[in-house]
């Protein structure tokens, strides 16, 4: 469906009957949710909620300031990274979205990170500096969307082949009219 | 020309082939293992000569042990930029190596030595003199044997201490 | 260069510096076919002599794009794709993602559901545990107890094909419920299947844990601190054998997990014994989860009452689940329709692979072995 | 039949290709092979001379035990040797004879 | 070392034990009757044709592709045998490709379909394992007779059997209707001597 | 030698040739259906009854198999060295007697004969490994060469404890009974009709058994082609006849060793009784020989059996705990075996002092190889946590994780 109609984008199209998830934040979110907007004033951050977890979108070029702070400001101490990954927005508004699932074992409380980056020469900066953890799925995302990763050691194929052209994670590559690699 | 015989020139040309073959061989490894069938061919030499006890000794210990040894140098000290194989002073030492043989052979033939050859040759002294070998170790070579068994041990505590890399050696 | 010894050796081998002069260490390319390698998974080894001094490791030989495919089918489709990540433990993948689409409904599944689906997890951590002890001690030359262990996990696969229908790919468990109830003499035949896997736990424990060889082999090899493995992201129980106990059932609890009394084993060396070790006792903690599931099973309803072809509203999503092998989770953005817009699986083996480099550098091949067994990596899970 | 000039003639042949080989290569290691070869050289010399002497059987026996000293000695040096060869590999690179010219000036 | 003994114990222990493994080709274990083998289409042995009407649901909802179907006009419908108006002319199946998920049964509205307990079929070449409908029906049949396979609720009456029921019932009505103008003629049996 | 002699010498060495064969052939079987039982498995079970044909179908099927060199392969090398692994295996049997006085050939340098014999093959392995030119190969031949030149230390000191015990090299007197005599000084030394040395050297049997373990590289020792870890090691780029060829020396080292074990600890091919108080005096020689040979036989099958159940039981060790175990462990305990039954014999005491002194070594021996890493066998760092489901806060562990001496690799 999300293929089909080129003049709008499908999404747009819903929009007026779509549901929308509703929010329902447990306790440890709501508090995270109160903390955040102040712990991270300097970065011009956006909180928000998806469901369960506090969602915080944030400037690319801010991400690693905000990631460190999220690391290790005591209050917040996101020291688990769970997820990282890429969504193809470009049919929508032109960006791919890189969201970043966070977990704080010793304050038990959850979150999400967004940043957005454009579609041409799409790039981030890496956090792993920050998250040792974040190697292969920056190399990963690499791989299926082409976004780069600034300052990653190493953005060699990971998953796919070395000469293997094309970013497959990408909606706009067919899943199954291409050539047979 | 008896089956003794035979059997002689047999493993004598074995022994010289191969060694031949490890003075000649460009490669270190091959070189390694016509070692073992020169010392291998030796060891039937000295069956021919009626010393069993020898003959196993140099199987065990040349076959088991010293090949084994270097190969493994060999392999330890392999590297990328391996140099011709022979010296500039191979037609020397070819020049050499024939003199010298034909000196022994012809003091071999020229001497006293070679007129020992007597009625109680190879062939009719079947007992097979280890008892009276290990006899002879104990008692009039004892203290040799001693030495000689302080001599390896040292060979080997040497071994070890030079052979240990750099780090372990601090 | 013009000998042919050096260059014989140059075509025959690939050598690179060391740090002594002269000596040149040895690249062993070890898979994608070895046989301790788990599956189509690759790690080039530079040796020095026995010691390894550099790994880095190739995956993706089994990279099918499933989180592309995902995109395509529907919800109820997707279970099909779960079930062939973690392919040893197919009922905890189709909770994590029917989990995930519920919580997105806003669907509780109704109690007697979702006490099935806690002893068909639980029963799949067994059997999941099982096959690691059994290719562990292969590994390490062992070639008993994998056949034990196998008839363990055989019997495990009739339970799951009694009540799912199949020993493997089960499709079993719907969005807002399972596909039928568990037949009549399920309760006795999976608490009389309680008492035989102990007894097989018990054997595995006698055969491998008390044997000198074994703790030899495994203790003081590939230890990694509790803050590395937070680091790396590790989970599961190889997050656990380092000190850190996190464990999706209870810091997060899913289902009724918080209904259910049970324990984590955490260790303390983070090594492979204690990686070992700890997954024996959590197939006991599995066994006493399940005994306590089947006291609670009362008749009811095993479906919510809920449209067949799941339509979430849109959104987005992140729900995970405890797998014998770590966290898995996936993280489904919606907008609306039949099939997610974008579907992104965090496979536990992929996140516990990372820190092999750092397991492995200092120790003999034989352990890189070793340590690759006690991470316990599925292939399908981590290329996807 | 066996003489003692065929055990001579085959010393003198091995232990001349020993000397060929200890003058002729460059590898350390081959130069020590080429010395064991002469040692054995050595060994069916003795062994020979031994079983042809027809002196008493305690004397016969001397080649022989003389042989035992010469395969000890052997093996103790080839281990020598070898480990020495090693050092200097791992000091210099280079397991070559005509590279250990330090002393040269 | 020595509780390495041990180990060899519970090796003694296990020589000891029956053997668990079966010679396969020989013997089979029992198949559990939920099991999931290829699916296979059932046979309405009342109205002897298949349940299946093409309607192409599984077809859709199948996550691999495996199946093609085509549906007809039924005849026997119009001759009134059956209740089904289009009937299944030609049913593929890949089964080198089907992933036994059971996906198709969940769907199939008319019970149509099963996952039968067929499951030895291999083949050497990729494509050689398509089946098609007779085979599929002799599937079906084996399988039905192997689990005394039964509708989930009964199908609807065939225009034959409507205008049968439609017959009896009115039948049935005449003849109430006959008895109760008999009883009425019982009653009042001067009017209807009227009446006519 | 006369012409019969040679013929004698002949059909016996065919003899021996095919008896070895059957062995081998048998011996597979055995080793397969003793995992198997172990296994809770059935086996060979197709090929013949019992699957007793099997083994000939294998080696019909290896013989047909093609036999593949590799490309960079040193081909001579590659070629020559299943020979060199297998013609010692098989020469060893030349000494081996299977009655009294009946061995193909009858050596009175028996013992030394068959350790110079059994070194030889460690050469065909490196051999085998280095002409492969495949990494897994030729580190299964280092660790062949390394493993094997090693333990063959503590199997040469066993049999020189056993020579110094029967006061002679000859096999026929380690399982005969010998008298001899030193100065005025004249003795008879037991044979093991009378008495199995197993009975009188219980550390001398350990070691040889656990020596011969590592010779044939089986498990706990079989690191030189360790599946899991060198895919085989030097056998690796084998194929076909090559392959088994190597595959025969193997099981034909088994056997010998097994075979070994029987005569130097079990008192091959003798009766616990005498044979006259079973058959009476009238049996011939010739049926005395057949029934101690086939006596022989299957003790050493069952000291075969005896190594299959220890391989479905045991893990491998690695190679630093294989080589530490050989050099801290097996070797001085063999010098103290020698060294012991040389006192014993020297100031004559009764030869159950051996026994009764061993016994106890190899106890404290035992206990101090499982207790050297604390008072128990299993490492107690795994603990169970009970924490109440959604409780706020995981308690994380200290900074860095303490690394105790028990996690120093090896040792």
């Amino acid at each position: 469906m999300t293929t089909e109609g080129s003049s709008n984008p499908p999404a747009k199209r819903r929009e007026p009957e779509v549901p929308q998830a509703a929010v329902a934040l447990p306790p440890e979110g709501i508090a995270l949710a109160a903390l955040l907007p102040e712990a991270l004033a300097d970065h011009g951050v956006e909180v928000g909620a998806a469901i369960d977890e506090v969602v915080c979108t944030v400037p690319a070029d801010r991400l690693i300031d905000v990631c460190r702070l999220l690391k290790d400001e005591p209050s917040l101490k996101f020291e688990y990274l769970r997820l990282l990954t890429v969504v193809d927005y470009v049919e929508q508004v032109g960006e791919f979205e890189v969201v970043y699932h966070l977990f704080s074992l010793a304050n038990h409380h959850k979150m999400v990170v967004k940043t957005r980056t454009a579609e041409r020469r799409p790039s981030v900066p890496s956090v792993t500096s920050v998250w040792r953890g974040a190697d292969w799925y920056e190399r990963e995302m690499h791989d299926l969307f082409g976004v780069t990763f600034e300052g990653h050691h190493n953005l060699s194929p990971l998953v796919l082949p070395d000469d293997f052209d094309g970013f497959p994670g990408r909606k706009s590559y067919p899943l199954n009219d291409y050539e047979e690699w | 020309m008896t089956a003794q015989l035979v059997v002689f020139y047999l493993l004598a040309a074995v022994t010289v082939l191969s060694s031949l073959g490890v003075v000649l061989t460009r490669n270190v490894v091959h070189a390694a293992f016509m070692l073992l069938l020169a010392l291998l061919a030796v060891a039937g030499i000295f069956l021919m000569a009626v010393a069993e006890f020898l003959a196993l000794a140099q199987i065990l210990i040349y076959g088991g042990a010293v090949t084994v040894v270097v190969l493994f140098a060999i392999m330890l000290t392999r590297s990328d930029d391996q140099p011709r194989a022979d010296h500039s002073q191979r037609p020397l030492a070819l020049l050499t190596a024939v003199g010298v043989f034909a000196l022994l052979v012809i003091a071999f033939v020229a001497s006293d030595v070679a007129s020992l050859e007597s009625a109680t040759g190879v062939g009719t002294d079947t007992e097979s003199g280890f008892e009276a070998l290990g006899l002879g170790l104990f008692t009039d070579w004892a203290i040799p044997f001693e030495v000689a068994s302080l001599v390896l041990l040292v060979a080997l505590i040497g071994a070890i201490l030079l052979a240990r890399s750099a780090e372990d050696g601090e | 260069m013009t000998d042919p010894v050096a260059t014989q050796i140059e075509d025959k081998f690939t050598y690179q510096a060391s740090s002594e002069p002269g000596t040149v260490d040895m690249m062993v390319n070890m898979g994608p076919q070895h046989p301790a390698t788990h599956g189509v998974f690759r790690m080039e080894l530079r040796v020095d002599g026995e010691q390894i001094q550099d790994v880095v490791p190739h995956i993706g030989y089994l990279h099918r794009g499933s989180e592309k495919l995902c995109e395509h089918e529907l919800y109820s489709q997707i279970i099909t794709l779960f079930d062939r990540f973690d392919y040893v433990s197919n009922f905890n993948n189709e909770l994590v993602i029917v989990s995930a689409v519920e919580k997105l409904m806003g669907v509780e599944p109704p109690p007697r559901a979702e006490l099935i689906r806690i002893i068909m997890c639980e029963f799949n951590r067994i059997a999941s545990h099982l096959l690691f002890y059994g290719t562990f001690a292969i590994d390490m030359g062992a070639i008993t107890p994998v056949l034990y262990n196998f008839r363990d996990r055989e019997k495990i696969q009739s339970l799951f094909e009694s009540v799912s229908g199949a020993r493997m790919m089960h499709n079993y468990f719907r969005v807002g419920g399972v596909k039928e109830d568990v037949k009549d003499d399920f309760t006795s035949r999976a608490l009389a299947l309680c008492d035989e896997l102990e007894r097989g736990v018990d054997e595995t424990d006698k055969l491998l844990t008390e044997n000198e060889i074994f703790v030899e082999r495994t203790t003081g090899i590939g230890v990694i601190s509790g803050e590395d493995a937070l680091d790396w992201g590790l989970s599961g129980p190889v997050l656990r054998a380092s000190g850190v106990p996190y464990d999706v059932r209870v810091d997060e609890p899913y289902s009724r997990y918080s209904e259910l009394d049970f324990g984590i084993p955490v260790g303390s060396a983070g090594d492979c014994w204690d990686r070992f070790y700890l997954r024996i006792l959590e197939a006991r903690e599995s066994l006493s989860i399940i005994r306590q599931a089947m006291a609670l099973l009362e008749p009811g309803d095993t479906m919510a009452q809920i449209r067949r072809i799941a339509r979430p509203p849109a959104g987005e999503v992140y729900a995970h689940c405890e797998n014998p092998r770590g966290d898995l989770g996936v993280y489904i953005v919606s907008d609306g329709g039949e099939r997610p817009y974008r579907l992104k699986v965090r496979p536990p083996s992929f996140c516990n692979l990372q820190a092999l480099k750092d397991l492995t550098v200092g120790h003999y091949i034989a352990d890189a072995v070793v340590i690759l067994g006690t991470l316990d990596i599925v292939l399908g899970e981590v290329d996807r | 039949m066996l003489e003692l000039v065929h055990f001579q003639v085959l010393s003198a042949a091995l232990f001349s290709i020993g000397i060929f080989g200890v003058l002729a290569r460059r590898s350390a290691v081959l130069v020590l092979i080429s010395i064991e070869i002469m040692l054995n050289a050595v060994n069916v010399n003795l062994v020979g001379i031994a079983a042809f002497s027809d002196r008493a059987a305690d004397v016969r026996v001397f080649g022989q035990i003389l042989v035992v000293f010469i395969i000890t000695i052997a093996a103790a040096e080839i281990g020598l040797a070898l480990a020495i060869v090693l050092r200097v590999f791992r000091n210099r690179g280079s397991a070559n004879v005509d590279d250990l010219n330090v002393m040269k000036w | 070392m020595l509780s390495g003994l041990k180990g060899l114990g519970v090796t003694l222990r296990g020589a000891l034990r029956p053997k668990v493994t079966t010679e396969y080709p020989k013997e089979h274990l029992p198949i559990d009757e939920r099991f999931m083998g290829f699916p296979a289409l059932t046979w309405d042995s009342n109205r002897v044709e298949p349940y299946c009407t093409g309607c192409m649901v599984c077809v859709r909802y199948c996550p691999t592709q495996c199946m093609s179907a085509q549906m007809k006009d039924n005849d026997k419908f119009v001759e009134g045998d059956s209740h089904r108006k289009k009937i299944i002319e030609s049913f593929e199946i890949n089964l080198s490709r089907c992933i036994l998920c059971g996906i198709c049964v969940d769907v199939c509205n008319f019970d149509a379909i099963e996952m039968s307990h067929e499951h030895e079929r291999s083949e050497r070449l990729r494509n050689a394992n398509r089946v098609d409908l007779p085979e599929l029906l002799e599937m079906g049949k084996k399988y039905q007779a192997e689990v005394r396979w039964k509708q989930s609720k009964p199908s609807p009456a065939s225009p034959n059997e409507k205008a049968e029921i439609k017959a009896v019932s009115e039948a049935k009505k005449a003849s109430e209707a006959d008895s109760e103008a008999t009883n009425k003629q019982s009653e009042a049996p001067d009017s209807g001597e009227d009446a006519a | 030698m006369s012409f019969i002699e040679v013929v004698f010498a002949i059909a016996g060495l065919f003899g021996l040739f095919t008896g070895l064969a059957v062995a081998v052939l048998s011996l597979t079987w055995m080793e397969r259906k003793t995992l198997a039982r172990i296994q809770q498995r059935a086996g060979p079970s197709v090929v013949g009854p019992h699957g007793l044909l099997q083994p000939v179908a294998d080696a019909m099927k290896l013989a047909t198999k093609e036999d593949m060199i590799p490309n960079y392969a040193d081909k001579l090398l590659f070629w020559m060295a299943p020979i060199f692994v297998a013609v010692p295996a098989f020469m060893i049997w030349i000494a081996i007697p299977f009655g009294d006085n009946l061995a193909v050939r009858v050596l009175d340098l028996g013992l030394l004969y068959l350790v110079a014999i059994s070194g030889i093959g460690v050469v065909g392995l490196l051999m085998g490994g280095w002409a492969s030119s495949s990494r897994y190969s030729m580190l299964g031949g280092l660790r062949a060469a390394a493993q094997l030149v090693s333990y063959e230390i503590p199997i040469v000191i066993v049999i020189l404890s056993i020579a110094v015990l029967v006061q002679s090299l000859s096999l026929d007197a380690v399982i005969g009974g010998n008298t001899i005599s030193i100065g005025d000084d004249t003795r008879d030394l037991p044979g093991q009709g009378a008495i199995p040395f197993a009975f009188i050297m219980p550390m001398g049997l350990l070691i040889f058994l656990i020596a011969g373990l590592a010779e044939l590289g089986r498990t706990p020792f079989d690191i030189h082609h360790a599946e899991s870890e060198v895919v085989g090691g030097p056998f690796v780029e084998y194929s076909g006849a090559h392959w088994a060829v190597f595959f025969l020396a193997e099981y034909l080292n088994t056997f010998v060793i097994s075979a070994l074990i029987v005569i130097l600890f079990f008192g091959g091919w003798s009766w616990p009784a005498p044979p006259e108080s079973l058959f009476g005096n009238d049996l011939s020689s010739t049926a005395t020989n057949l029934i101690g040979g086939a006596w022989l036989m299957i003790k050493t099958y069952l000291v075969a059996i005896g190594i299959f159940w220890i391989r479905g039981t045991y893990p491998r060790l690695r190679i630093d705990q294989l080589m530490a175990f050989a050099w801290q462990v097996l070797i001085p305990l063999s010098f103290v075996n020698l060294v012991l039954i040389a006192i014993v014999l020297f100031y004559d005491w009764p030869l159950w002092v051996m026994t009764a002194v061993s016994l106890p070594i190899i106890l404290g021996v035992g206990i101090a190889v499982q207790r050297r890493r604390g008072a128990r066998g299993r490492p107690q760092t795994v603990r169970i946590l009970r924490r109440s489901a959604g409780e706020i806060g995981v308690p994380m562990p200290p900074a860095s994780t303490p690394v105790t001496d028990q996690v120093q690799a090896g040792g």
